[in-house]
């Protein structure tokens, strides 16, 4: 059927955070149904979106991930009520936050998918993948990791261009 | 630029103005402490160079003499009634002076029961705004050192306080710059606001200043201290700057009384404040929420209406 | 006859030592601070400003690697950082509140242990020290026995004179041969009068009647009452060119991470907290009080030296407007009067 | 150092087929921390968990995770397994490599990568997972049930004939609820009060129902299998130990011109009174309102003329404390009104049909006691403004109900049906009458419903007009109603001698605030919410607390005998056991390092988080921490997330976990 793979030149790393009673499961009913996508996606299961700190999606950026998805069940289909309620109003917070501070929310995808939208579960991770994958690694956070205060650093640019400049 | 032409009306027109305050407060603290209705008054100290005023706990009436206000009061005291300055004052009824933007503090800190209203008397100050970090003091408050925040504050007369301080003289408009540079900010692309920010933040040295100084920042333990799990690096990298620098925003969304007091402090002059004005323009846009000199029982954070804009969720 | 050098010479001497590969940190923007960085010419030296930070992190960084660890195959392997690749380098246009701090600093690293991250950037290191002309109501480094033309702890020393030339005096060989390697830069003259130094606002202080007082009031209402105010950040130690505290820690996980070492602050209440949870310094006074018992008692104790070079910015810095300079202040009084 | 083994399932081919099983295995086993890993083709087969148990005993195990379906189809099979060998079930977790992974990727390649990264992520969460036991309650066996009408009736007899001690708790003097004002019921038109008053009567006289009637939730503490609850018992003016019921106090009473609310308004009473002849208890209670003695201070007729002396003027409100293990909420509900309504009210009134001030337009509950043989026309239908019979009725279904102009979108489902049997009962008591429904749809799911509805069409000669009614207004000793039938599409004017509508049902007056009482949610219509729609519809959110009735939505007595009987049900399992075993996936909270902003009591779906006050061996007050009530918690991990300094922590899904996995991505 897809006897030709398309070969990409990166592969982009997608994490997800979904709650364990609508998304987890709609990614369940995905499998069980032998649906197919893009292979990038780890997924982190979760209680509730009501338990995700949005210093985990912070984190995520900054161990690599070049695409964040969140998700979970539907307003009003919450297993504990409240807590999708609850991390809506964070995540918009967080989203402007980060967006003000210059990352890029294209990387940041929010979904409800319920345990019955295998196939949106599918929509949301491939087109989330697509979209990182066009847009190329998330350098920003990568390139903070490796670098120091100027005092902390062994060699400084300008001392490697001095370097450079002599041989 | 002329700092002399400049100089706000506040402060050229109206001499007098900071001597009433300073009398009335005077006059009050020296009469709660003589009727030990208090147990301390937090008010301001002159300090020792020109143009500063430092926090002073007082405990008698003859100290309670030396109390000043002064533009040079930039300190939001409400700081020393918090759980992290536990054990500074003695345990009682305790008389604090608050400019609008620190009421704001105290009203938050109410609504997350750290501070009881039934244990401060406070004595608010009808004011007309206080220095800028780093500012020329000599001349007074001009608009050249008038701090960024005060330019365009809505808060210059305090609500709901125990006893009202000051008639507030006539207030001239001044430009919003720090608006302006949030409207800058926003209208550059993700990729200069990284920039900027990572510029901004990469000077930073982790003194926690900004930490230390506010009044929300009252946990016993910090998240940026906790080692099991790490949340963020503890050591000052560029890396962990940036990630303390946005928690530190997101701590505060939704709580932070716009005092600015971060900004103020930190030795590096990190823009800070421009962080937590963001966040209460979304919060105010989304939820129709603004810190309020009036406790309310839950931020926009820890509530929630089953209608809440969701155009940013698939 | 004096040695001396114009400051467009001085900006050459710059661009020639950074073509030679040698670092260059000396006072530059960075927005609306001036900090000591690195300089990529000449042009970048800003000589009408104290930097915010001091010239400490030349030897003693904001935070620097000093080892990687990583599990391969079972097996941890360690690999220690290459201090051979530190960098020559030469610090320029510091006043002498901050070129007077590494020569102090060289006793507690080089004491019980010696900590070549410190000792290795000292000895590749050349300090140009300029005298102080700017300054303001927090310097009191005349009252801790340095001036604002001392040129303690300088290799070569600049005099700024009328008319925008510096007088320059070798203080040590390592300053001789930074003149001699840029001979063509320098010139013999006759040095016209100097730039008026800075003022000072304090007197002079006592400091052995200081330290005698310190010795007997460990326990006073002294430091409630200056420090109850402190918040406990650590503005003052981390912008001090003396405070030398540091704390090192593991970053990754267990099987693949970083230790570093970075400032820490006896401001801090973390700072002396136990595993237990019980914490000797249990607030904020008692931590104030060890910035004044370290820097004017224990290190004198121990070193023979004060751990403090006046420039004032702790004073200028502190959130609350604790000025050590009133506190030093209070306390000579109190030492004189008995 | 961890000591955990990794067990790859192949799933026969399903996961095979596409992962590398051997070699996910084999990379499991360089993971740091990993003490034993392999393959094997069937883990949940017997062979498969004995491989597993084994590993455990011969490698010292500390840890478990089997990678291979979904956790929600095999967790509880290897934890129990896991359990068997003597490991804490909370330390065996699962990676998802078939639903998540060999289902839906096609390369081999990437998805053994794939599932060797799951392998990774969920080491690191075993490596930091603690073992947890099962929290254990204790359970009171006694029923708190709230509301005395068929509802609460139903569910207070199942569970006090199981066994289990019942309070009851009635506002109104009486019970019986609304149901003991029907005059006959559909779909049988059996009279209401033959089927409701004897099972009144049963609950007066079980021996396991307390009946608190004349009385009020004053305030419920506590949590599943503990409440403690306050009833406020009002006076009642009426000692209920020494009345006989002999009414001599009602007869004499010289008060006795007062509308009565069980007849809507239309019949009379006395000051001191019963509100119907078949009233349970059967004790007059003083409506100190309306009465001389109490407005006046002269009268005292009923005590100078009561034998046993149990008139008491002095009477006072009481408060009892009842311990119970769980709450049956049968509150029921309330009709609507057309009268003009507050400005700031979202429900709105019907002007155009005069907000009630036409007297002849009347509700069905009116309708109701019009044509019982208790009420106030002994059961002939006359109506209110002259006596007359009317010879011309109009009934109009949806008045208020699926009208969301009028502040409600709901239908109130028991319309159409008694709408219906409205007709019959008017055509067989004015047999020259003729009846008009004025309907949008009828709807009649049920059994027997639709042959009901076809029978006052077809046979009982009521007039059906598809359409609703614009306007009514008074002429002379008529009322014109003008609507439109809109399946012939012409206006209609029909000139009524009566008018029936169909209110809409509402949730009682105060209904929000005993939820707020209770700690559960409601809708914004003030329905109680059931925890879920389709599979917990009888439990509250709050756990201990079940609904039962129309006070989770308008329902017909069928529907809500069956849902009393099903919260009976629910109770009863709650106290089959001694004490109550609850995941112990639950919030804790750090006492150290909690400041108590209550942030996380703010967010709390579970009202789970309550203060505790910290004091040293004096006394004095160290600190006010939140404390999270594992017995009601539910383990969203809200709090959590909103806590700044991380203070609460849920266990299983603690940071150090979390932090761990993105560490390891």
């Amino acid at each position: 059927m897809h006897a030709e793979k398309l070969q990409h030149d990166f592969e982009p790393k997608i994490v997800a955070f979904v709650c364990t009673w609508c998304t987890y499961a709609g990614a369940d009913l995905a499998g069980t149904s032998r649906m197919q996508y893009p292979a990038n996606v780890r997924v982190l299961k979760f209680p509730c979106t009501g338990r995700i700190d949005p210093v985990f999606i912070l984190r995520a950026f900054q161990k690599g991930a070049d695409g964040v998805l969140v998700s979970g069940c539907h307003p009003g289909d919450c297993h504990y009520m409240a807590g999708n309620f609850h991390a809506r109003r964070r995540f918009a917070a967080f989203r402007a936050l980060l967006g003000f501070v210059g990352v890029d929310l294209e990387r940041l995808q929010f979904s409800w998918v319920s345990a019955a939208e295998g196939g949106k579960w599918v929509e949301v991770v491939t087109e989330l993948t697509e979209k990182v994958r066009a847009m190329g690694p998330m350098k920003e956070f990568k390139a903070l990791e490796d670098e120091e205060q100027w005092s902390g650093a062994l060699n400084t640019p300008e001392l490697r261009e001095a370097f450079e400049s002599i041989t | 630029m002329n700092a002399k032409a400049e100089k706000i009306r506040v402060a050229s027109i109206d001499p007098s103005y900071y001597q009433a305050v300073t009398d009335a407060i005077r006059t009050e603290a020296v009469k709660l402490l003589s009727e030990e209705a208090v147990v301390a008054v937090v008010g301001y100290l002159p300090g020792r160079r020109i143009g500063t005023a430092v926090p002073g706990l007082v405990t008698t009436p003859e100290q309670a003499q030396q109390l000043i206000f002064s533009p040079a009061c930039v300190n939001n005291l409400s700081l020393y009634l918090t759980k992290a300055k536990k054990g500074v004052l003695k345990k009682g009824k305790v008389a604090i002076i608050a400019k609008g933007c620190d009421l704001r503090a105290l009203a938050g800190l109410m609504g997350e029961s750290q501070v009881k209203k039934e244990d401060i008397y406070t004595i608010g100050i009808a004011c007309a705004g206080v220095f800028g970090a780093n500012s020329d003091r000599k001349g007074g408050l001009t608009e050249a050192s008038i701090a960024r925040k005060c330019r365009e504050c809505t808060v210059h007369q305090p609500e709901g306080v125990d006893l009202l301080v000051g008639t507030l003289p006539e207030l001239p408009q001044l430009t919003a710059l720090e608006a302006q540079e949030l409207a800058r900010l926003e209208a550059l692309t993700p990729e200069e606001r990284w920039a900027y920010w990572k510029e901004q933040f990469s000077k930073c040295i982790r003194c926690l200043a900004c930490r230390q100084v506010c009044p929300f920042c009252y946990c016993e333990q910090c998240l940026c201290d906790k080692n099991r799990p790490q949340a963020l690096e503890s050591s000052p990298r560029p890396a962990g700057n940036t990630a303390w620098h946005i928690v530190r925003a997101m701590h505060l969304a939704g709580r932070c009384g716009g005092c600015a007091e971060c900004e103020r402090v930190c030795p590096m002059d990190i823009p800070l404040n421009l962080l937590n004005r963001r966040m209460a323009m979304e919060l105010k846009e989304l939820y129709d929420y603004e810190a309020s000199m009036v406790p309310q029982e839950k931020g926009p954070l820890t509530r929630y209406q089953e209608d809440d804009d969701q155009s940013f969720i698939k | 006859m004096s040695l001396l050098i114009t400051e467009t010479n001085l900006r050459s001497l710059v661009d020639a030592l950074v073509k030679g590969a040698t670092l260059v940190v000396g006072p530059k923007h960075s927005g609306s601070v001036v900090l000591y960085q690195p300089l990529a010419a000449g042009s970048d030296l800003t000589l009408d400003e104290l930097p915010r930070r001091s010239a400490k992190e030349l030897y003693f960084p904001v935070c620097e690697d000093i080892l990687t660890f990583k599990r391969e195959n079972g097996k941890l392997e360690v690999r220690d950082i290459d201090r051979s690749r530190f960098p020559e380098t030469v610090l320029i246009g510091a006043p002498p509140c901050d070129a007077g701090s590494p020569s102090i600093l060289d006793a507690v690293f080089s004491w019980d242990y010696n900590d070549e991250f410190f000792l290795e950037r000292r000895r590749k290191s050349t300090i140009v020290g300029i005298a102080c002309t700017k300054g303001d109501d927090a310097c009191f480094c005349t009252a801790v026995g340095l001036a604002p033309d001392a040129k303690a702890g300088s290799d070569l020393f600049l005099t700024p004179l009328l008319g925008g030339s510096f007088r320059c005096e070798p203080v040590t060989e390592k300053g001789q041969a930074l003149i001699d390697k840029h001979a063509g830069l320098f010139s013999e003259g006759a040095a016209g009068e100097p730039v008026a130094f800075a003022d000072q606002s304090t007197g002079k202080l006592d400091l052995p009647k200081i330290k005698e007082w310190l010795n007997g009031h460990f326990e006073d209402p002294l430091w409630e009452s200056i420090a109850d105010i402190c918040v406990g950040c650590a503005a003052c130690a981390f912008i001090c060119p003396a405070c030398h505290c540091f704390d090192i820690n593991d970053e990754g996980n267990p099987d693949n991470g970083t230790r570093r070492k970075h400032w820490d602050a006896c401001g801090f209440s973390k700072f002396t907290n136990h595993a237990s949870g019980h914490n000797p310094r249990d607030i904020q006074n008692k931590r104030y009080r060890n910035r004044i018992m370290h820097k004017f008692k224990y290190y004198d104790d121990k070193f023979g030296k004060t751990l403090c070079t006046g420039c004032g910015r702790c004073i200028r810095a502190c959130p609350v407007g604790i000025d050590i300079a009133e506190i030093l202040d209070t306390i000579n009084k109190k030492a004189q009067q008995g | 150092m961890s000591r955990i083994g990794v067990f790859v399932c192949h799933c026969g081919e399903n996961i095979s087929r596409t992962v590398d099983v051997e070699r996910v295995a084999k990379e499991a086993g360089d993971i740091p921390g990993v003490a034993f890993s392999c393959d094997y083709k069937y883990m949940c087969s017997d062979p498969g968990q004995n491989l597993l148990k084994k590993a455990v005993a011969d490698n010292n195990l500390d840890g478990v995770l089997v990678a291979a379906c979904s956790p929600r189809m095999h967790e509880k099979t290897f934890r129990k397994a896991a359990s068997a060998a003597g490991l804490n079930p909370y330390l065996c977790e699962m990676g998802n490599i078939r639903e998540h992974c060999s289902w839906v990727h096609e390369d081999r390649e990437e998805a053994t990568a794939k599932a060797s990264d799951i392998v990774k992520l969920m080491v690191e969460r075993v490596k930091k997972g603690k073992s947890l036991a099962p929290i254990t309650v204790p359970v009171t066996k006694k029923a708190l049930v709230i509301g005395g009408g068929i509802a609460g009736i139903q569910a207070a007899l199942d569970i006090a004939d199981a066994g289990h001690q019942v309070v009851m708790v009635e506002r109104e003097p009486s019970i019986g609820g609304h149901m003991a004002q029907l005059s006959e019921t559909f779909p049988t038109l059996d009279c209401s009060q033959c089927i409701m008053t004897p099972k009144m009567v049963d609950v007066a006289n079980h021996p396991n129902i307390t009946l608190y009637t004349f009385a009020e939730i004053e305030k419920v503490e506590g949590y599943i299998g503990n409440f403690q609850v306050t009833v406020r018992k009002k006076a009642r003016s009426v000692d209920e130990s020494k009345c006989t019921g002999c009414g001599v106090c009602m007869t004499k009473c010289p008060k006795k011109k007062i509308p009565n609310e069980f007849d809507q308004g239309h019949g009379m009473r006395t000051a001191i009174y019963v509100p119907f002849p078949q009233a349970v208890p059967n004790t007059p209670v003083i409506d100190r309102q309306n009465c001389t003695m109490f407005q006046s201070g002269k009268c005292g007729v009923c005590q100078k003329v009561c034998g046993p002396g149990a008139v008491d003027f002095e009477q006072q409100d009481t408060l009892i404390v009842e311990p119970v293990g769980a709450i049956v909420v049968a509150t029921g509900f309330k009709l609507y009104s057309i009268e003009r309504q507050p400005e700031d009210s979202p429900i709105q009134g019907y002007g155009e049909f005069g907000y009630g001030t036409i007297p002849d337009i009347i509700d069905g509950m009116t309708f109701e006691r019009l044509a019982s043989a208790s009420g106030p026309t002994g059961g002939k239908i006359l109506r209110p403004s002259d006596g007359k019979e009317p010879k011309q009725v109009v009934f109009i279904q949806c008045v208020g109900s699926r009208a969301r102009e009028k502040g409600i979108s709901y239908c109130s489902k028991v319309c159409c049906m008694y709408t219906a049997k409205h007709t019959m009962l008017y055509h067989h008591k004015v047999h020259d009458g003729q009846a008009y429904v004025f309907y949008m749809d009828a709807r009649t799911p049920g059994k027997g419903y639709d042959e009901f509805w076809r029978r006052a069409v077809e046979e009982e000669e009521a007039v059906y007009i598809r359409g609703m009614v614009s306007r009514m207004y008074q002429r002379g000793d008529k009322i014109v109603v003008m609507g439109s039938d809109t399946l012939v599409g012409v206006q209609v004017e029909i000139e009524a001698d009566l008018v029936v509508m169909a209110t809409a049902v509402q949730a009682q007056d105060g209904a929000d605030l005993l939820a707020q009482k209770l700690g559960i949610s409601y809708d914004k219509y003030n329905f109680y919410s059931e925890a879920h729609a389709k599979l917990k519809p009888v439990e509250c959110a709050t756990a201990g607390i079940y609904l039962a009735g129309a006070c989770q939505g308008p329902k017909d007595i069928p529907d809500t005998v069956s849902q009393a009987s099903a919260a009976a049900a629910k109770v009863m399992t709650l106290f089959a056991k001694d004490q109550l075993e609850r995941d112990p996936v639950v919030a804790k909270v750090n006492e150290k390092y909690c400041v108590g902003c209550l942030a996380c009591k703010k967010v709390c779906p579970y009202g789970a988080v309550e203060e505790r006050e910290i004091r040293d061996r004096q006394g004095n007050l160290v600190k006010v921490v939140a404390s999270v009530n594992p017995g009601v918690c539910g383990g969203c991990g809200t709090c959590q997330a909103t806590c700044p300094s991380k203070s609460v922590e849920l266990d299983g899904y603690t940071d150090e976990q979390i932090m761990a996995m993105i560490e390891a991505l």
